[in-house]
């Protein structure tokens, strides 16, 4: 009851809403969907489907592990550097993938910082799946440690301080108050770390490469297909914006 | 239950250019109910979250009963805090939420069961036990949040604004409730509010402070009665007390022409620059010829069972705004001016300077 | 004040912590930083780099002109289907970028929805700096749009309602009252579609190809070096880190 | 300057069962103070948006002195609002904030800057006009969203709870402030508050509304003193009118063994279930054998100024909480059991089923 929103604004906002609706209408329109599922049969294409969801499911356990207790010690702890750590866990964040991936190589690689090290213990990652996990791991662990130490610092402390004051151990707390409150964010860095690792492609390639089987996962698949194929890299990625959508709705 | 002592405690936060609190030092007898009350930034949470263990204190002592509980973790301690915001677990129904200090103390299920019972039955919150927190009201969370630490049993409650979220009609319900638990129980109890009237109805003895120093610590009715210093004057009371500026000459007291009536051992002490200060209700109006304070009426609220009239006496060039307690109706309207005094024995008078009180 | 932390938590965010960091110093440590300004001054290099501004800021001015209509629009005005352009318009954010190329390419390329259309007006898209252009904006603005639109929402209706009984039009209440209290979220959203600008490679490289000097952006010159020459993407890689910590540090 | 009606106002919103406000129909005078009060969701705030234009109406009409504003958008209706939060643009300093409605009726700069000096003069601002509003206090702000409104000279002022956002002690300074400002002022205003104080302190008339309905327009006195039904008599005043079950036979209303003394009136129209309103203060405290209601005591709130006796009177079995005001200290005690009584001027009888009054 403001009045009627004026056109030097409507205007722009059409052309910005049609830019950002259009390709996926055409996305949807032009995907073969008799061939659909018979598409789906062939031997690359469930190759990567299994590497895609192998990787990612991985990469989420991983985060949950890992990242969890990461987000504690962020939200709770106060310790020397904490500062500094938070800026460092956001960097990936902002970081470009086939960056990423380029650190991961001088780190991890053959050559790299600690690959001899780990190559002595007789472990070696790059081109195999274990990369890819790791590259996952990497550019998605940030998407949930944010997420889950923003739900653990807007919960607040308070809870805490009343369990303590109730006479229970940090632990404790950390297991029936502070994890139960934080669930929310937990599951919501889950799905963003998921979404994340799911379209994963820069770091991917960079670090692990592109061979089917082991390394190439759906967008890798799809990039190769796409000058080769066009119909198929349309119905592959179509299932990869039916999960954007499924993942959107699951935020919500 | 036991008695709770503040030996020169002090808080000084990391990285602040003055402590907190310098040093307090407190008696708290067994089973009393002691209101810590001030402005907010007074340093009054601070000192309730040094008892509890939630900060550190940087030098003295505090005791619980005989133990010192300086360096103790808040375990350990053996207390029981209630927030403001409650902080009730969502995730917990209303029994597990009561029960929660009890489960941390490995008491067995059935024993868990009978005094949470217990203690619902106390807080009319039997029918609530299965619900979650989010299902209830106000008024119910807050007892929830006091039975949560009833069950516990402990040796002190710490509470911490604990009726700030309430409405103002829950509020003035909810503070009899607290009062009236608390005695029953005779639990020590230091509670945390930055509102005099709570202050005054529940405290058995209310410690004023500001700037992390008390300023008083008594009764309210001695608080209300006889105020040390102007601060505490201006803090307790609401209205509050009529504090105006006058001069001592003699053993008189004189605010332009109106010549204040004081006790004598005011009339003895007070010099100089000194502030009487007198309460809405104490001010009697007179007639023009008995030589009264000149007030003339700004503002008439009548609240139905009592009137206050707002005006301002025009003194020496600087308005002094007063506030006047009528008990008739219609009997004073705007624009009019009363001419108002009062008794030597409702009389406050205080040093300007130094804000200490002159009178008995 | 609660006590220690449990080594059961510390040990896991101790791992995680090593996982994000480590592979960022190892970047630090091996770029070769005596030949670094040198190796800055070859061509494709330069070309890169020059692109690089080019398309990132032609991306930010497309998202403030577009972009903040259409967060105004979501923001203030109730309309039939907000719900559903909120969601599309988060689609971008969680959309592969690979995905997004293909998307795109359906829709403006040589054959795709509009393409011919565009031709037929003497546009050509595909391997064009436009292209390189218009998949920056794609995959960045649903940053912006959010930034900005959150935002206006939490400055809240009651400034404008404010305005509104004081008498001014809603186009003047936009200018004088909404903006001005939206510039933090413009200028983080900003800052955020810079960055997702900078270092995009998946939908760059699907819709607009790898072209030294039209489409070949800094990751994709990246990605192309690593393989023959590790220092030289180091380098690059090392220039984009520094983009990152500064977008991080002004993000801040 | 000019009056406000509403003609049988409706907002419905969409998609909720039944109408926020039904239709209300108020007639507001020129010049006058109007406080709606409610509890929160009686739809007081959604009236005063409707008058503002931030509301549609469904049906029905509302004027602002003889024009018909019901479809005018905001901007055209003539009237300036004060909100809850100030809404004070952070961006602009306090002049640029209080000259805004100025700028877009475009008003020359000079007379602006004129004007903006004035309202800044009356409200104690000038000093403050080059600041922006994050560097005031809270009371400043709250004079600052006056201004804004001042300046405008709209022809009715709309006021949304603004002092909600203010301490205790500054909230009664800042109500005489603006109830004297609107009277020196003259501008017809509508004042929407859930503070039953509030509304007694500063309406004219104040309408008391539940449910989107009016229950009671009246001035604040006669709302105290005659409160139309139950709701009104439980709503207005505090601590709240005592309200006891009782029943009536033969122009008698008993409760227990104690007979209360109505007026002829109700006496002649009470019958079966009755409810009878009893203010603390109404209460005299009399001897067990003078035939008063017994209650024992549960609590003493001592406030200085007076005390308030919490107690229960056990009747029939079910318990009735009283509250009763004294005047002198330490009369009563925890524990005691005390027989109060009353005048039947102040017994306020209300038919328990329908809550209409049926005394006088």
């Amino acid at each position: 009851t403001l009045g009627r929103p004026p056109a030097v604004l409507v205007v722009p906002a059409t052309i910005a809403a049609a830019l950002l609706v259009l390709p996926l209408v055409a996305l949807v329109l032009d995907t073969p969907w008799s061939t659909f599922l018979e598409q789906l049969g062939s031997e690359p294409v469930l190759e990567a489907l299994r590497l895609t969801a192998v990787a990612s499911g991985a990469t989420v356990v991983a985060c949950i592990v890992l990242g969890t207790p990461l987000a504690w010690l962020l939200a709770r702890v106060d310790f020397r550097g904490r500062a500094i750590l938070r800026a460092a866990v956001a960097v990936p964040l902002v970081l470009p993938p086939v960056v990423a991936g380029v650190a991961l190589v001088t780190a991890l690689g053959r050559n790299g910082l600690v690959g001899p090290l780990l190559r002595d213990g007789g472990i070696t990652l790059p081109y195999t799946t274990g990369a890819v996990v790791i590259a996952h791991t990497f550019v998605s662990m940030p998407f949930y440690v944010l997420s889950v130490e923003g739900a653990m610092r807007s919960s607040g402390e308070r809870f805490d301080v009343v369990a303590a004051s109730l006479g229970a151990t940090r632990w404790t707390t950390f297991r029936r108050v502070t994890l139960p409150l934080a669930m929310p964010g937990i599951l919501a860095g889950s799905v963003l770390a998921w979404a994340r690792s799911l379209g994963e492609f820069g770091a991917t390639i960079t670090f692990a490469g592109n061979y089917p089987g082991t390394t190439q996962t759906m967008p890798s698949l799809i990039y190769t297909t796409l000058q080769g194929d066009p119909a198929l890299a349309r119905t592959l990625s179509m299932i990869l914006l039916l999960a954007s959508v499924v993942i959107l709705a699951a935020l919500r | 239950m036991a008695t709770v002592t503040f030996k020169k405690a002090q808080r000084w936060f990391p990285g602040a250019d003055k402590p907190t609190v310098p040093g307090i030092d407190l008696e708290i007898r067994d089973g009393e109910l002691m209101v810590l009350v001030g402005p907010s930034g007074c340093g009054k949470s601070t000192t309730l979250r040094m008892l509890a263990g939630l900060e550190e204190v940087n030098e003295g002592k505090i005791f619980i009963g005989d133990k010192d509980v300086t360096d103790l973790p808040p375990k350990d301690r053996d207390i029981a805090m209630v927030f403001q915001n409650y902080a009730l677990y969502p995730h917990m129904s209303v029994a597990d939420n009561m029960g929660f200090a009890l489960k941390m103390a490995k008491v067995s299920p059935e024993e868990r069961k009978r005094r949470v019972a217990e203690a619902a039955e106390i807080l009319g919150l039997t029918e609530f036990l299965d619900r979650k927190p989010k299902a209830l009201s106000g008024g119910q969370r807050q007892r929830v949040a006091m039975g949560r630490a009833i069950v516990r049993s402990p040796q002190v409650f710490c509470m911490d604004e604990p009726l700030s979220n309430l409405d103002a009609k829950m509020r003035v319900h909810t503070r009899t409730d607290i009062a009236k638990l608390q005695a029953d129980l005779g639990v020590t109890t230091v509670y945390v509010t930055h509102d005099q009237v709570e202050a005054m109805t529940m405290g058995d003895r209310v410690a004023v402070m500001k700037d992390g120093d008390l300023q008083q610590v008594d009764t309210p009715l001695n608080l209300y009665d006889k105020p040390v210093n102007l601060f505490v004057a201006g803090f307790i009371g609401s209205p509050q007390m009529n504090l105006i500026k006058a001069t001592a000459n003699n053993g008189q007291a004189q605010i332009g022409h109106y010549q204040v009536p004081v006790d004598p051992t005011a009339a003895k002490r007070m010099e100089g620059n000194i502030t009487v200060g007198v309460r809405p209700e104490s001010w009697r109006i007179v007639s023009a010829e008995d030589g009264g304070l000149p007030v003339k009426v700004t503002v008439v609220e009548e609240l139905g069972s009592d009137g206050f009239v707002y005006g301002t006496s025009d003194v020496e060039g600087t308005p002094n705004h007063i506030i006047v307690r009528v008990a008739g109706r219609d009997t004073v309207h705007k624009g009019e001016t009363i001419y108002v005094t009062t008794d030597p024995q409702n009389v406050h008078v205080f040093d300007t300077d130094t804000g200490a009180r002159l009178s008995e």
